[in-house]
This record gives structure tokens, C-alpha cells and sequence, in this order.
């Protein structure tokens, strides 16, 4: 076993990851950027090594620093947390030529899962289902029309050029595909200077469901089932689960083995997520594979038991695992929101600041990943997430009544978050029903809540009006003093232990 | 004290007088209510009316008041008299203008209206970026754009003018 | 199912109480004594009553009070949590009158096990093993002698109006019983006015070991494993595992078993405990039953998973158990560590004070089942007790690991706590490698502490130096502003917001 | 400047200098060491020394200040030299004298020893009760007792003095 690993990022996984050391007995080496000598990562870790300016690529993505830092400390392994350079495969690289471990896949295997078309021919081969259509262009109107039929509609019509929504084209039936192709054709053509296409199956109202994998050094695969991660604003995953209420044991099993091939398909080592979109009728289809530890890593801790990070850890040293898959078992139901520095009213825009007040959620079954404290310091350079709230419940009802509780309990100041907003999805009939899928948050949840007619604005007004009167009285007060004289006195009894904290 | 308090587009007259230590009589029109409230964090109430209990966090900035209430957000302004009367001269002067600012430091994506030009209410004006994610501005109300301070590409800072509209 | 419970209780057990009602969609009424307002479990309750000054007698032990508030608030039921009326039958009797529910056994049941020689009379004619002696006062020295034999050396010698540590000798072997007869019944006799004595096998250096029940109004009794208690101090429990690491799995079985038959022969209803002393050969015997929900519940909750309070709530309303004895499992291994306002290196001395910082761990693995938050002030009046912090892990050594770290990420300034007690416990060699017994903490843990040399005097010194240096500096800066005539404009500047927490 | 840190029976001389934001240069007899130093709460310092991390939480009293690390408790004495000199004065006029004061509100349960007995180092004098515990105070130091300020059965008051040792 290692005896000191170097954690490569900051935040919530650096702590997490962090933990995870200290509860193996591994010494921890945290780097930490000029605004984060502060952070909790550092204060939790054995050692610190400052990387650099506040900017990410001067500090958290500088790889020769990192390198620099890992000799200098004597790091065996380094975790790279997710984001940053979790799936840099030239990091990998760097490193495997250092002789020091990355915990996480080999390079080769980072690589073809990176590239969107590599990864869609290496796991087609391998039996794993990919949205139907053809990845190269397709020359003639007659051929699109063949191929369509194939698939069968809706398609998608891409340009093979494209990017950021320019030359694409829902097609919802034959009729309306002639026209289709030559208006993404010339959009393709004046936006790209390249007019080719290729079609896809347009998979409606997807929902998001991905399996997690461990793969250790011996060539052992296993799943450890799937998470449901629909819950997405602008695309991005805000609220996750496991299992999924839409999955059933047979379909689960199914998408367990197929997430194991393409593990094994490109020799994966490590944890890794393969991500699925599934339609109404519960087809599944590989969307991608994250090659390295996912942000909702612990709704799948919660039901397996397993701690996904020593794993991680555990595989990293060679040792292989300790279970096979059919002591594996699912108990009970995790939910996870994850609370940004977001004003959730306001399109969730970003508000990073100083946290003022935090209080966080206690109680059975109750977890809370964060990386922040009262009186730090949200930097702007950074994601704005604050924390990931979990929570366990026998079953899924409970786990929605737990979150709902947890989250009233959830007092952070200072800056906007989205703590409103899970508590109101915590409430929707929809969500209780498990009645959603990747656009639920964007074309209905946002739209049913606008019609809302929230319950207690009397009892705001009542509190702003006395909030306003107590500011006033005790401004009168002050300024009473101050004209007496007393200010400096007064002043200095503002330095009284526990000032501040009393009201 | 009474306070001109208004959520939205309503507004109410509320009556502030002390009974006690932590102990209030709000009137609300012709309703008096006896509160208990406790300010027990930085910025959070306890509240009990009629032995219900009700937790509220607050983003106090001047008379501006946002209270969060079991995961609703009321955005009221709080005017005392004095002030009321001073704000009723000043929006009579001001002619309902409306001062779109950055809230935080960001970049402008682009300008989606020109001055002289009339939007409705809710038309989006500017898109900011600011920590990789766009965001739409929106008019709070009908109006002309009377002035653009910034063009596409403009660093700017947190409070920053990006727009007056008429 | 109840609409309404009233909270009979405050701190930890109140708030753990009313969470289990907010999850299971239940309003709740807390009752506050004056010193109680800003308390969490008034603030997470949907209704709040108060119930009278701080002295428990005047609040929270006034039954008088209670009834009224339960009429007046609609209560349907009452939870007596822990400590204050939870065992006190004339309540329970008045309730009964009353036609509230008591969630808790039936008057009579909480009687029979509230007095030391009725329980004994019961279990042990249900067939539980009993410290073996006399109950009766022995007369003569030859019947003394003779039973004493009978039971083994060595023996207690017990005052039957004793108390208090009077009257009471050990007897180690037969020729030290003439003399012990003697001094024993003069000290009786002197302190008492009355010298029968009556005999009790002694059990040396026994460990603590209880089992959770759980019996429904239909009749169907079963146990939830055990917990090893063993680590107290003042013979009051500070540390609490579940499973214990000296309990074999077939003496798990006939402990369980044992339990369910204490249980059965009072008609138990409810959760319940049997608490046992064990020998070193592992021969138990019944101590006492807890008829009520004991503080360290949370480490059987973390181990079978099941929500012992929900349970409470549930058998209460009349729904039978939904779990069979065999469908229970105990998964991993469970630590709580009581954190109490309390002085570990003043003999435990209470701290009661204002928290000035709370910070509460987190994480995989990590639950805090807290009263207070930052700004609270602990009252004078009731248990010092701050939270219970409980962890659990695959194993024990993982358990014992991650309480460590949880313990050195916890902060708590304004009041000394047993954090870093519980550190140095969690640290300690007997303790991890479980060779302990109830007078570890007393009689080999501080003993050992007071040798042990803590390794960072000299980190210690330096921040001291620094903190004196950074004060010194601070104040000459305050005190030529305050010359300089800006005294006020300074004062006025610390009411800025976020004054306080930046440093 | 200089600091007499004393920790239970020991004292060291520590030098102090600032070298920059938050970094110190700290030196115990003949070695200098590099520290860096953060508040990062209120009582709470983040330490970084060779790149080793540190968290220190500190009770301070005056001049008293305790430390908490890792687990372990360093009741510390710190005193600037000006203090130091201050404090032989004193020491040498008032010749060992030991006020035994209540840390907190509660009973006087006993008094174990009368006026003018001897006592002896660690030797215990008096038990308070406070929240149902009883707790024995102990002279630090041998001595002769000089004054009993409570009697049993007294309720006091925190910082109450008990008794005076010399």
C-alpha cells in the first residue's frame, strides 16, 4: 500500500479524497492555489504544497508543477479528484514515465473513451448499444432517406462539422426530411464551409442512467448498478439517485454486464462510470464513459456499502477486489443534491462569496461531502459547488422525506444557493412520482413552479417589517451613543469573546 | 413604526410595536398579530405565531429584504414612512426607470437590444458570462432603452452599469 | 397513524425525535423552557409551547403542564425521549387517564423494571440470568458463609438499606468474611440505622453489554443485536459499539434470546433495553432493562439499518413489526462518541458556556445527532451533553479509523469538550485492540495518559507565541487609531457584514 | 519580539518576526524556523511548517492560552518580556501565592482543609458540585493555607475565589 498519495485538485473531492487517506493510515499532500491556502483540503490534509495563481491553468492543471510537487514530497500516487486533469491522458502519461502512480485507468484506455467516435466504435464492437445512425457522412438526399427509414423516425440530422447547435435538425417524419437536409445543409455549409451529414436516432425525452464499474489490476470487472442522474439544468446533473425508479432488475442486470464490456473493452483499471441514455420503451444506448471518480460516486456508497475512493486506492496498489458480483447488493434508496453558489431564482447564476452563516444538516442517514466552512471564501476561479448533500432511506419515499428534511435544516448566508430549489423539487408531484427525465427541470418543473403560489408571504412580510424595525431601533441606539461619546468604549466592546454570535 | 412593505407588485402597511422581549404586535390591515421572533443566527429568524414555528433566513441590502421561508424566496422592500414619502418623489422624478446592473464580475456575451429601441417586459436585453455559464437579462418592465453602457466583449465588475431602460 | 406527537424532551434526543416525525410526514409540538427558546428542537418543530422557567422541575418534568399543553395542541401522542419522565410510571399512568399515547411500554411494564428486586424477581423467573447472591437480608454468619460458597469468592457484601458506596465490602476469599461481617454491619447499622446484609456474586472487571428490542401491541417481540458499552467514566457510559468485539456469535444468540424473554414477561411494548454485565468467561448476567430509548440507539440504527424511532412512532399507532428476527442483519461496525461540555483533563468537570465555533464533521460514513449550533448557549440547567457523533465502517478497525478522523475534524471553541478525549480513546492501544472493561477509562486509560508525552509542544508554542504576537500587534494598531481620533469610524466598520468571521 | 512561552514546568524563549502575509519566522534557541500561520476561525489556526499541516484550536485567556493539537492539550503561559519582568516582580512579592478560584456556578459540597494547615503539592483542598458532578480542586503547589473564602454548603458564583494558598 502507498504510503503517501498527492491529491491533484481542491474543493469537495480533495477533502473526500483526503478522508478516505486519513482513514487508511495514508498520508495526504494537498496543493493548494493563492486562494485556497485557507480551503478545508488543505487544513484537512498531512501536507501542503502551494501550485500557483488562483487561475486553474497556473495552478490545478499546471502538470509540471504537479510533477515538481510530487518528487519534492515523495508521493507514490496521485489522485486527480474528477475535473482538472482527471482525464488528461498526456498527465497519465507524465506520470507513468515518472514511475509514479495515477490512480485511475492507463492512458490508452483515457484515450479512446475521450474521443466520442473511438469510444462509439471500440464498445460498438463490443456488443454494447450505441444510438443507432452512421458516423460518417452520407453523401446523397436518397441514401439520408435509407438510412432513416433504418433507425426510424425521429432522426436527428448532424452536421459532421457541427458544434453549438448550428446544422442540426430534428426530423420528425419522411415528409418533412428533403427540406430538412437542405436547410442544415446550407447552415452547415455558411457556418462550417463543410456541408456534410450523418444521422442519429433521436432518442425523445431521454433519461440518464449510468453504471458504475471497478475493474482491478488482475483483469476482475464489476459493476456496482446504476444511478439515475436526470434531474439536469443546462445539461448538468444537479440532483441523483440510486437505483433509478425506471429500471427494472432484469434491464438492470442487462446494462450491468453491457457497462462491464466496455470496461473491459478498452482494459479500463479503477473506477469508471459508463453513462447510458434510455428511451420510454427502456432501450439503452452508451452515451459515454467517465474515466475517473463521478460527483455522485456516493449515492452508489450509500446503497453498496462500498467506499468507491479506497477502492480506488486499493486497485491503484495492486490489490485485487475484494468481491465478487454477486455479493454485491443494493439496500435501500440514496438521493444526492448537490448545493451550488447559485441563485436558483435567476437562472441559476453563479454567486460566489463569503459564507456568512452554514449550518449543516445532522441525523440518521444524512451525509454531507463539502469542502467550505463558515467564513470562507467562494472563489469566482473555481465550480461554485459548495457541497453534496445525501441522504439513505429503506426506500425511496423515505429518502425523498429525509432530503426534503435535511435541506430545511440547511442554513448557508452570505451567498445565493440552490438549497430552495432542491427543497421544491423534494416537493413536486413528478419528481415524487418519478415522472421525469433529462428535460424535466427546463420544460416542466420550472414552468409549474412559476404558477405556484408559495404559502407563507405573510409571515415574510412580518419578518422583514420587524427586521427593518430592529435595524432601525438599534442604529437610533448607536447613533444615541456615539453623540454621547461612548463610541470608543462602545467599540471596544466589540472585540468581546463571543460578540457577534449573540443576538 | 409602520412599514410600507411590498412583495411583488403588492404592497402592504405594516405595524411594528414591541410587547416584550422578542415579543411583537403586527397589524396588517385591520388584523393584529401577536409574533414571537428570535433572531437566533447571523442572519436567521425563529418565529413562532400562534405556536406555529417557521424559520427564516435573510439577504438584507439596505431596504431591499429577501427572506427564505421552507425553500421560498420572498424578495420584499421595507420603506419606513419617511422614506415612502421620499421614494414616491423620487420614482415620480425618475419616471419608472429601470438600472440594469452586472451582479457579479462576468463578461458580456452580447447586447440583444440597441438603444432607442422599446422591449416588452421579460424581453432578455444582455446575456453575461461569468464563471462559464451564460445568463440572460431580463427588462422588468415595458420601456425604451435609454442608454447601453458596455458593448460585447466588456470585462465587467460586480455592480457594475450595464443598461438603463425608460 | 398519528397527525400530532408532542416532544416531551429537549437537546439531541428532542431533535432526533422530530426529524423522525418530519420524515414520516407527522407534525410535531416542542415544549421550551425559558432558557430553551432559540434551541434546534423548537426551531425544527412545526409548533412550540412554553412549558415554564429553567429548573426541570418547573418545565420539563411539570406533567401538570405537559397534559394542558398536549389538550390544548391537538397531541395525539407523546415522546419522552430519554432521562426526564421517560420511565416514570405515575406519567405514563396519567396519560393513559388521559387517552393520549405514550409512545413507550404499557405503566405497569415500566414499573416492574424501574425497581431493582421486582425486575429481578421477573426476569430471573422468566428464565434470565441474574447476578447470582440473595435478595433478602442473610441473618446469621454461618448462613452468610454458606452461601457465599455457594455463589464462589469473591463476593459483595451489600447493606440492604445501602447506598452510596455505605455498608458495602468485597470480599475477596473465605477468611476475610468474619471481619467484613463485622465492619460491614457497624458501618450499616451506623449510617442506616439497620445492619441486614444481604450477598452478590462479584463480578470483576465485567464489560457492559446491552440488547436493543423492539415489541409491537401484537405481541411479536424481537432483538436487534447488542452494544458494548464498556467505556465510561463516573461509571456513566461515554463510548458506545455496536457489535462488540467479545461477544461470540452463538452468545449473541442466547443474549438476544434472553432479552426477548425479559421483554416477553412484562409484556413489553415498544424499544426497550436489557442491559447485562459479562464476566471475563463471557457468563452474562441481567443488570436492569431501560424501558425507554436509550442515548447510544444510533449504533444499532447504523448497523441493521432500521430507524428505531420510526419504529417507536410506528408501534405506537398499532402497526405490527414488519421485520422478522432472521431478516435482521448486523452489517459493519458502529462507534458512537458522546461529546459532552465537560473538561477531560479536569476529571470530566462541566463546561457548560456559549459555543463561539461549531464546526461538525462530515463525509462518507459520518452521522452527528447534535442539539446546538454556533451561538447556542449550553444552559446550566440540564446534561452538558453537545451531540453524539457516530460512525460506521466495513469493520471495526475502519470504524475506529474514521471516528478518529471524524473526531480531528470537529471544532468546538467557547466550551471545553470530550473531543479530544474521545481522540486519544480512539488512539489508545487496549481500546482498538478491545481488551477493556468498565474500569478501563478510571483505572488504566488515564493512568496511561498521564505517561504518555504528547508529541507537539513545540507546534503548541509557537502558534501560542504567534497568537500573543498577532493580539499585541492588533491591540498597538487599535489603540493609535483610537489616539488618532478614528475611533468611531473603526467601531462603525465592525458592524459591516461578514465582520468577524474574515481574519 | 521576544515571548516566554512556559508549557506545565518548562519555559523556552521564542522569537517572533513577521516575513511576509501570514508567514513568520520563529526562532527557539539557536534554530529559526519558517511558519506559516493562518486564522482560519475564530480560535482556529491553520499551521504549515515544512510543509506539515497543523490545526490548532486555542482557548485564550490573557496571557493564558491553551492549544489544542491533534487530540492534546498545551496549557500555555505567554508573556512578552516586558510582562516577564512584570511577573518575576510580582512572583518574588507575592512568594508563590495560588488563588483557587470557581471555573463555574455551582456548590461548595466540602472544604478539606482549614486555615493554616499545610498542604501539599496536587494535594486536593476543596469539591464544588456543578450539574450533579462533584469535583475535587487540587493545590499546585506545596504551601500553607492562607484564607477560606466559602464555606460548605455555599453557592458560588463563577471566577468565585475559594481559596488562597501561600
Amino acid at each position: 500500500m502507498f504510503s503517501k498519495i498527492l491529491v491533484a485538485n481542491r474543493g469537495e473531492i480533495a477533502v473526500r479524497v483526503i478522508r478516505a487517506c486519513r482513514e487508511m493510515g495514508i498520508e495526504s499532500i494537498a496543493v493548494y492555489s493563492d486562494v485556497d491556502r485557507h480551503a478545508l483540503h488543505v487544513r484537512y490534509a498531512d501536507y501542503a504544497y502551494r501550485i500557483g495563481p488562483p487561475q486553474a491553468s497556473e495552478s490545478y492543471l499546471n502538470i509540471d508543477k504537479l510533477l515538481e510537487i510530487a518528487r519534492m514530497s515523495g508521493a507514490e500516487a496521485i489522485h486527480p479528484g474528477y475535473g482538472f486533469l482527471a482525464e488528461n491522458p498526456d498527465f497519465a502519461r507524465r506520470l507513468k514515465d515518472e514511475g509514479i502512480k495515477l490512480i485511475g485507468p492507463p492512458p490508452e484506455a483515457m484515450r479512446v473513451m475521450g474521443s466520442k467516435t473511438l469510444a462509439r466504435q471500440t464498445v460498438s464492437a463490443a456488443g454494447v448499444p450505441v444510438v443507432p445512425g452512421t458516423k460518417e457522412s452520407i453523401e446523397t438526399e436518397e441514401e439520408v432517406l435509407r438510412v432513416a427509414r433504418e433507425v426510424g423516425y425521429p432522426v436527428m440530422l448532424k452536421a459532421a462539422a457541427g458544434g453549438g447547435g448550428k446544422g442540426l435538425r430534428l426530423v420528425n417524419e419522411e415528409s418533412e426530411m428533403r427540406s430538412a437536409i437542405r436547410m442544415a445543409r446550407s447552415e452547415a455549409k455558411s457556418s462550417f464551409g463543410d456541408d456534410s451529414m450523418y444521422i442519429e436516432k433521436y432518442i425523445e425525452r431521454p433519461r440518464h442512467i449510468e453504471i458504475q464499474v471497478l475493474a482491478d489490476q488482475q483483469g476482475n470487472t464489476i459493476h456496482l448498478f446504476e444511478r439515475e442522474c436526470s434531474i439536469q439544468r443546462r445539461h448538468q446533473k444537479v440532483i441523483e439517485e440510486s437505483p433509478s425508479v425506471f429500471v427494472t432488475d432484469e434491464i438492470r442486470k442487462e446494462m450491468g454486464a453491457v457497462a462491464v464490456a466496455a470496461a473491459k473493452a478498452v482494459d479500463y483499471e479503477g473506477a469508471g462510470t459508463v453513462e447510458f441514455l434510455m428511451d420510454k420503451e427502456k432501450n439503452f444506448y452508451f452515451l459515454e464513459m467517465n474515466t475517473r471518480l463521478q460527483v455522485e460516486h456516493p449515492v452508489t456508497e450509500m446503497v453498496t456499502g462500498i467506499d468507491i475512493v479506497k477502492e480506488q486506492i486499493k486497485i491503484a496498489a495492486g490489490e485485487p477486489l475484494r468481491f465478487k458480483q454477486e455479493e454485491i447488493k443494493q439496500v435501500g434508496h440514496a438521493i444526492e443534491c448537490r448545493i451550488y453558489a447559485e441563485d436558483p431564482d435567476k437562472n441559476f447564476f453563479p454567486c460566489p462569496g463569503l459564507i456568512e452563516t452554514l449550518r449543516i444538516p445532522g441525523g440518521p442517514g444524512v451525509r454531507d461531502d463539502s469542502g467550505v466552512f463558515e467564513g470562507f471564501e467562494i472563489p469566482i476561479h473555481y465550480d461554485p459547488m459548495i457541497s453534496k448533500l445525501v441522504v439513505w432511506g429503506k426506500d425511496r419515499q423515505e429518502a425523498i422525506l429525509r432530503m426534503g428534511r435535511a435541506l430545511s435544516e440547511y442554513i448557508i448566508t452570505g451567498v445565493k444557493t440552490t438549497v430552495p430549489f432542491h427543497i421544491r423539487v423534494m416537493n413536486n408531484r413528478h419528481f415524487i412520482e418519478g415522472d421525469f427525465d433529462t428535460n424535466f427541470i427546463d420544460q416542466v418543473f420550472l414552468k409549474e413552479e412559476q404558477e405556484r403560489i408559495p404559502e407563507n408571504s405573510e409571515v415574510a412580510i412580518i419578518v422583514g417589517a420587524i427586521e427593518q424595525f430592529i435595524r432601525e431601533k438599534s442604529e437610533s441606539l448607536k447613533s444615541d451613543e456615539v453623540r454621547e461619546g461612548e463610541g470608543i468604549s462602545l467599540w471596544k466592546s466589540s472585540f468581546r469573546p463571543g460578540f457577534g454570535r449573540r443576538f | 413604526m409602520n412599514y410600507y412593505v411590498s412583495l411583488e407588485e403588492k404592497e402592504v402597511l405594516v405595524g411594528v410595536a414591541e410587547a416584550g422581549v422578542a415579543q411583537f404586535k403586527i397589524r396588517i390591515e385591520d388584523r393584529e398579530i401577536a409574533v414571537d421572533a428570535h433572531k437566533v443566527e447571523r442572519d436567521a429568524w425563529s418565529i413562532v405565531i400562534d405556536n406555529r414555528v417557521y424559520e427564516a433566513d435573510l439577504v438584507v441590502s439596505d431596504d431591499d429584504i429577501e427572506v427564505l421561508i421552507k425553500g421560498d424566496m420572498y424578495p420584499l422592500r421595507v420603506l419606513n414612512e419617511q422614506k415612502k414619502a421620499l421614494s414616491r418623489v423620487s420614482e415620480a422624478a425618475e419616471g419608472g426607470k429601470q438600472l440594469i446592473d452586472a451582479p457579479m464580475p462576468g463578461k458580456v456575451v452580447k447586447v440583444l437590444v440597441m438603444e432607442g429601441q422599446e422591449v416588452e417586459a421579460n424581453q432578455g436585453v444582455i446575456i453575461i458570462e461569468a464563471m462559464k455559464m451564460e445568463n440572460e437579462f431580463k427588462s422588468r418592465a415595458a420601456g425604451k432603452v435609454k442608454e447601453v453602457f458596455v458593448k460585447e466583449g466588456d470585462i465587467v465588475e460586480g455592480g457594475e452599469r450595464l443598461l438603463l431602460i425608460e
